[in-house]
């Protein structure tokens, strides 16, 4: 449920409404930031929300981000893994 | 794409799908004897097929798909009650796209709009919001619903338009919680759910505590889990481990966006524009108690259904679900939706007959459309 | 100059002095077709060689905005009809072009239009030899609908098509795919978004000539218009009772595309394009074919994007990023953006 | 039976299976269509003949309301685009059809206007070879547009035109003018005006080889659509740079045309045919001409109605019932109803 | 100014709003009888009436038409009226 | 056509025309020093071309053709309060076909209606009625036009729209009368006529009584015509034969149609809704004293120039007469259409700049569309 899209936060637009410029991959559309608004609304510029429907619900930890992908790649690559990767490729084929 | 493309990286794919494997084999899951995980949410349902999931992980993993889909489970009733606002004269009724799909008794908001009716598509309540300031000589309605991750973006509109005094702009609300149906799920005495995957935007709203109850009372381990495939498999890995070490906890695998204690100034907004209904209906699952919002007598003004005397505000008509669907059990993990009489057959998303053939989040649909079923068929 | 009104009335449409002082001064003093009669009267050569067949294909063109970045509705309407006679092997040659104009319509707009399809029926050799208008009452149309037909030839020995679709082909597209869908949907409006994106409108003659050349053997080509990639495939697909698996790393997609599916939930696989081909060639030719197309403006980000296989006969299926498979059906209805 | 919905939604214009069943169930199972690709592929004989010419025409048709006595919009659709390769001299072979479809359309009215243009194809000896559909939103159009667009050959040796108009020649109609606008004037119910009028709506080519065999010096011929016969007439002279005198006391009127006319003061020569031509012959071929013409059922109605000449070129001139003469002018915009 | 046509009433359509049918030609339309009904509004039907915009403004006396045709048809036809043809001739074929 | 066909008999018109050719002689008519008759009505100017009459008739007989269009001589500012009306959002503008090409200073009712103004046009102010009845939410305004033929229609709509309290309907009235222009032009001193034919349908409404000051005050025979061509001549050879005979009066041609006392139903119709202007505007001619009405007070709710606060209703607008327009002296009888700079050149009917080139029953136009000039050039 909830599609959600990280976008940066470019521009205030309207300080009294709390609305700003959100860019998505080049893609911008004008968004409430009243989930976010807790400090002086330049603050948010340069950062990335999370969008949904129009709405910038949450901003991105970025530290907490780079943290979850450093565990991911703590990880390491498993015989079962590419076992897994064997038995997409039958399906794509139809064999399985 | 930042934030995303890190997160579709498949050598990191790989390494957790070893891991998932490694833990998989370790508490014996096995393709006769799976471990069952329920991804609440749609979304996760969506990326689950997107992306090929389910046929990536180990044979011993199975996922079963939860109620999380806002627009499936929306009661034939209430689509013929939007149909009925639409038809008032006046009436701009505005929508989310994928809303307009969805059957009623007396067909779908599209063929509604066909027969005449001004319905409009919107990304946002904001764009509802300003067609209400463009057209003052016009009622525009927009068509709440979701889950508490959309339910802060029309209490924000409401109370602008309550700033405002845009006197004819007015929500049908149907928003609904994910806790109460959960709850529903796991007193279902036929449920044998191993662990959940935790719906992320949500969370983002509402924290995680909510979910507590979960491993607290039920034993169950829950992950909140981004839509990303490597959140998803994360996620599933973070549930396994806790399997593996018999534990039942609340974890965050998105961290990123959801804090533990939600987002205040939603919360806020939500608290001061809704209140619960005592209950309310959701296809294939029934009335379930306390499991959707209806807006505060101080907004009554803003509210549809008092505006338009329509739904709860009036006797509502009794629709039954169609005979012959099978969505209760395939909602409650009971069986695949391959198993249901009517699957491709009756029910197929061009002409849906249950709620999980609606949208192309539900479980049926995304079996359907992405071949869950026909890519093993052959 | 008899043409004073700067917008279209349904004086316009009447069959009198004011439609026939716009159909001249705004229309044929333009595309200049010849003579003077119901019916446009031509003769070519390359019909008459024993063997050569003729090529006859229409579309209605309905877009909204008329004019956007990267085109405006003539251009589709001439590119549009181009195209369908180019994948088809035929070299066009002549267009009809049928308006129909809402009461209201700004005159100086249509005379864009018109200059835009003379320009672009110029550049693609062909000759809008005949054509005709209509004016509706306001709110019975949406600013101008045109209809194009085209005819063209197809050279003795020329014959493309799903039926020679065999296992193993490669599946070539020339560029970018949903450029035209995400621009139009974004310069609508309703969803108000913005961005830098152009559609990718273009006539295809010089592509589809210079895949034909570059390989002798090719199998099929489609344009991949309404319905995207994606239906092109499926209908392929399924005429051909062959499968189709596509490569998603490989697949060619502009980051504003992604963007805006990703905003509105959609599928790029299943926007309109109009300056896209998908062809179909013996594997061992695509790389020249992929080659030539590169050295054309229109052709600059071709790429082999898949293979035909007999495994799973009328299904085109995904790898995914990751290995995984899925289906790539046929779109039910319409694309509508999502909030879940 | 795919097909489920009684009405067509966006859906059904989307690109998707909506649209591809919407497409097989209404227009193609009926037309059929030669192949499956973008281009209808055909070859014919007598296009390869040494001086035949190919004729090439569109229109698109527009008409409220859809249905009415004597037709609908799919019999305009055909029976206009045979006429107007019919009075070129050319036999019609192929026909596309382009439709523009308002959301909310009924299916079982797209169903009847298909059953009408298959059977009046099928009667004119003319396939509907190739075609398109789009949906518009409500609003954005009004029910149905439909633009067909013909091909077909001029045998070598036939060249009909107005420059080989000479003085003296008559003017042949092939019956009772202006049937079809007063119908759709009273049929439109804009003047709350009953009557039993049909339109005349009719292929011509029947008519046109006809008029060929009787006169073999036949001149020219026009069908006389909108605007009338004086409007056909007033491009003719023109186009000629001769004169042309009708007879007003010989002039084919119903009765109830001439009704409608004085009550609405509008002038009948203005009013719309969709199944009245005008041909020019020397007079000592005209009576054939008649004769030929009065027994085919399109041609029932068929006299003389003038002559050209060379008094007063450009201009078309009535001689009136008292021996009066007044010119038949070019209308300025639409015929309005007046007042006084 | 003024057009205005002969029609035949041919039914009362609605007796409270002073309506009837007027056909003029085979051309059937409402009009308002208003202003001829001055007596028993059947007595209207079948008489003919001038019909100036959905109108019955006056009912056509039959006796007066005849007596003006007849005073027409009393008048010789003379020689001026033949060269008057002949001009007329003159103009049509634009020798004037 | 019964009461049409008889009146169109070529054998009677031979008859007529050798009548008047003969009367003609006895006055003393010639080219070079014609009879000049005045058809007051443009549906005689009408008729006259479209049968070819003026080139029949004996070459001692002139017709001048007189201001009884009343589409002719709405002047601009007229145009111009339609159009500010039909821009009130949620108006419905009703009108006859041929006022719709009139121009005004910012174009015409076409043009308004391409640019989104809700025109439609109307065969019977009944019709405007009916199309309010329907749309209750809008205000539907019927442009009232036309001299006394006219009248007892919008008369009639308007105590229907009363009777039936339908508050959403209101005529704009620019209603005149003939007998007042009349009178201008005979007090003009420039004015050369020897007599007139009289309009058929405005005197079915008033009768002949209201023409007498034409024979008694000014000495000048009238007769009141009908409009079919036999009708045309007959009435020519009725005012030729008061001029041979030496009498000046009244005659009616049409008591077929036309009554002495015209029709009291319509004559009390106009006396209740409607009262005189103390002056209106005439395109070409002026403001004429008392030659417009206007809605009573008693009627004040379904007058669009109150209800709009238009017109004459607020200060209005000077709106001059195009520049090198000729109307006046055509419409006056002391120039041909062809002698105006302007015909053909600046003024055509596509293009008109004065009001005789507006309506196909103006002088100007008739002379254009029927080629009274084109036919004598060549
Ligand atoms: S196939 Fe249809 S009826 Fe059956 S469970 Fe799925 S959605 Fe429900
Ligand atoms: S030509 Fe035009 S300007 Fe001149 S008198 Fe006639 S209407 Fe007026
Ligand atoms: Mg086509
Ligand atoms: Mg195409
Ligand atoms: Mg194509
Ligand atoms: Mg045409
Ligand atoms: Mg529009
Ligand atoms: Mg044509
Ligand atoms: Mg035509
Ligand atoms: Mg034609
Ligand atoms: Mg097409
Ligand atoms: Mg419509």
């Amino acid at each position: 449920m909830c599609l959600g899209i990280p976008g940066q936060i470019t521009a205030i637009t309207d300080a009294d409404r709390l609305t700003g410029m959100a860019d998505v991959s080049g893609v911008r559309r004008e968004v409430s930031l009243a989930p976010v608004a807790d400090g002086p609304l330049d603050d948010l510029i340069g950062q990335w929300a999370l969008i949904h429907v129009g709405f910038a619900m949450a901003i991105i930890d970025e530290k907490e981000a780079a943290r979850t992908l450093d565990a991911l790649r703590d990880l390491g690559e498993a015989q079962e893994a590419l076992d897994a990767m064997a038995e997409g490729q039958k399906a794509l084929e139809g064999s399985q | 794409m930042k934030h995303v493309t890190e997160f579709r990286d498949p050598a990191l794919a790989r390494n957790l799908l070893g891991e998932i494997a490694r833990l998989a084999d370790q508490i014996g899951a096995t393709r006769d004897k799976p471990t069952r995980i329920m991804e609440i949410c749609g979304g996760h349902t969506h990326a689950i097929f997107r992306f090929g999931l389910d046929k990536l992980v180990h044979e011993g993993i199975e996922f079963i798909h939860g109620p999380g889909c806002p627009v499936c489970v929306l009661p034939m009733a209430r689509v013929d009650e939007c149909i009925e606002i639409a038809e008032r004269p006046g009436v701009i009724f505005t929508t989310f796209g994928d809303a307009m799909r969805v059957p009623g008794t007396r067909g779908s908001l599209i063929q509604a709009k066909a027969r005449g009716c001004d319905i409009r598509m919107v990304y946002s309540p904001l764009d509802a919001l300003e067609i209400a300031r463009r057209n003052p000589d016009r009622e525009v309605v927009f068509f709440g619903l979701g889950f508490e991750t959309t339910t802060p973006s029309t209490a924000f509109a409401i109370q602008a338009a309550a700033r405002e005094g845009l006197g004819n702009f007015s929500v049908f609300c149907n928003h609904i919680t994910v806790p109460e149906p959960l709850r529903a799920l796991l007193n279902d005495p036929h449920m044998q759910l191993d662990g959940f995957v935790g719906p992320g935007h949500v969370s983002m709203v509402i924290g995680t505590h909510p979910y507590d109850f979960i491993a607290e009372e039920f034993g169950k381990p829950i992950a909140v889990a981004g839509f990303e495939p490597l959140d998803l498999l994360h996620s599933v890995a973070m549930v396994l481990r806790q399997i593996a070490e018999g534990r039942a906890e609340v974890e965050n695998q998105y961290a990123r966006v959801v804090p533990e204690h939600g987002n205040p100034a939603s919360l806020a907004a939500i608290a001061d524009v809704y209140e619960r209904r005592p209950s309310f209906e959701w296809r294939g699952l029934g009335e379930i108690d306390a499991s959707g919002l209806r807006i505060r007598p101080a907004y009554a003004a803003f509210d549809a259904e008092e505006k338009f005397g329509v739904g709860y505000a009036t006797e509502r008509r009794h629709v039954p679900e169609p005979e012959g669907c099978a969505c209760g059990a395939v909602m409650t993990g009971r069986i695949k939706p391959t198993a249901c009489p009517q699957y491709g057959l009756g029910c197929t998303p061009e002409t849906p007959l249950g709620a999980l053939m609606v949208s192309s989040e539900g479980a049926c649909a995304a079996y359907w459309q992405y071949g869950g079923a026909r890519l093993a068929a052959q | 100059m008899a043409l004073r009104d700067t917008h279209v009335t349904m004086a316009h449409g009447g069959g009198g002095r004011a439609m026939r002082d716009l159909i001249a001064e705004v229309f044929t003093d333009v595309f200049q077709p010849p003579g003077h009669e119901d019916q446009a009267r031509l003769m070519v050569d390359a019909l008459q060689k024993p063997g050569a067949r003729l090529a006859f294909t229409t579309d209605s063109f309905v877009v909204s905005p008329l004019e956007f970045r990267g085109g405006d509705i003539g251009k589709l309407a001439v590119c549009g009809t181009v195209n369908d006679l180019a994948v088809g092997g035929a070299r066009p040659l002549w267009l009809s072009a049928a308006f129909i104009i809402e009461e209201g319509c700004e005159i100086a707009m249509l005379r864009r239009i018109v200059a835009t399809m003379d320009a672009e029926a110029r550049a693609a050799g062909v000759t809008i030899v005949t054509g005709d208008t209509k004016v509706v009452e306001r709110g019975a149309a949406d600013g101008v609908f045109i209809t194009t037909s085209g005819v063209g030839v197809i050279a003795p020995g020329v014959d493309l098509g799903a039926a020679h679709l065999r296992a193993g082909d490669a599946i070539i597209v020339n560029g970018p795919l949903g450029d035209h869908g995400a621009t139009i949907m974004a310069a609508r409006g309703d969803f108000a978004l913005q961005s830098t994106l152009a559609s990718d409108c273009a006539a295809l003659h010089g592509v589809m000539s210079a895949a034909m050349q570059a390989a002798p053997d090719i199998r099929a080509a489609r344009d991949c218009t309404r319905g995207g990639l994606a239906s092109a495939l499926n209908e392929l697909a399924s005429d051909a009772k062959l499968g189709m698996v596509l490569d998603e790393a490989v697949l060619p997609l502009r980051d504003e595309v992604r963007g805006l599916c990703e905003i509105l939930g959609l599928d790029p696989l299943y926007l309109a394009n109009e300056g896209r081909l998908v062809c179909f060639t013996p594997p061992e030719q695509a790389e020249a074919v992929v080659t030539a197309l590169q050295t054309l403006p229109e052709g600059q980000g071709a790429c082999v994007i898949g293979h035909v296989t007999d495994a799973h006969p009328g299904q085109v299926r995904m790898q995914t990023l990751f290995g995984g498979a899925r289906i790539v059906d046929m779109l039910i209805g319409d694309q509508l953006p999502r909030i879940c």
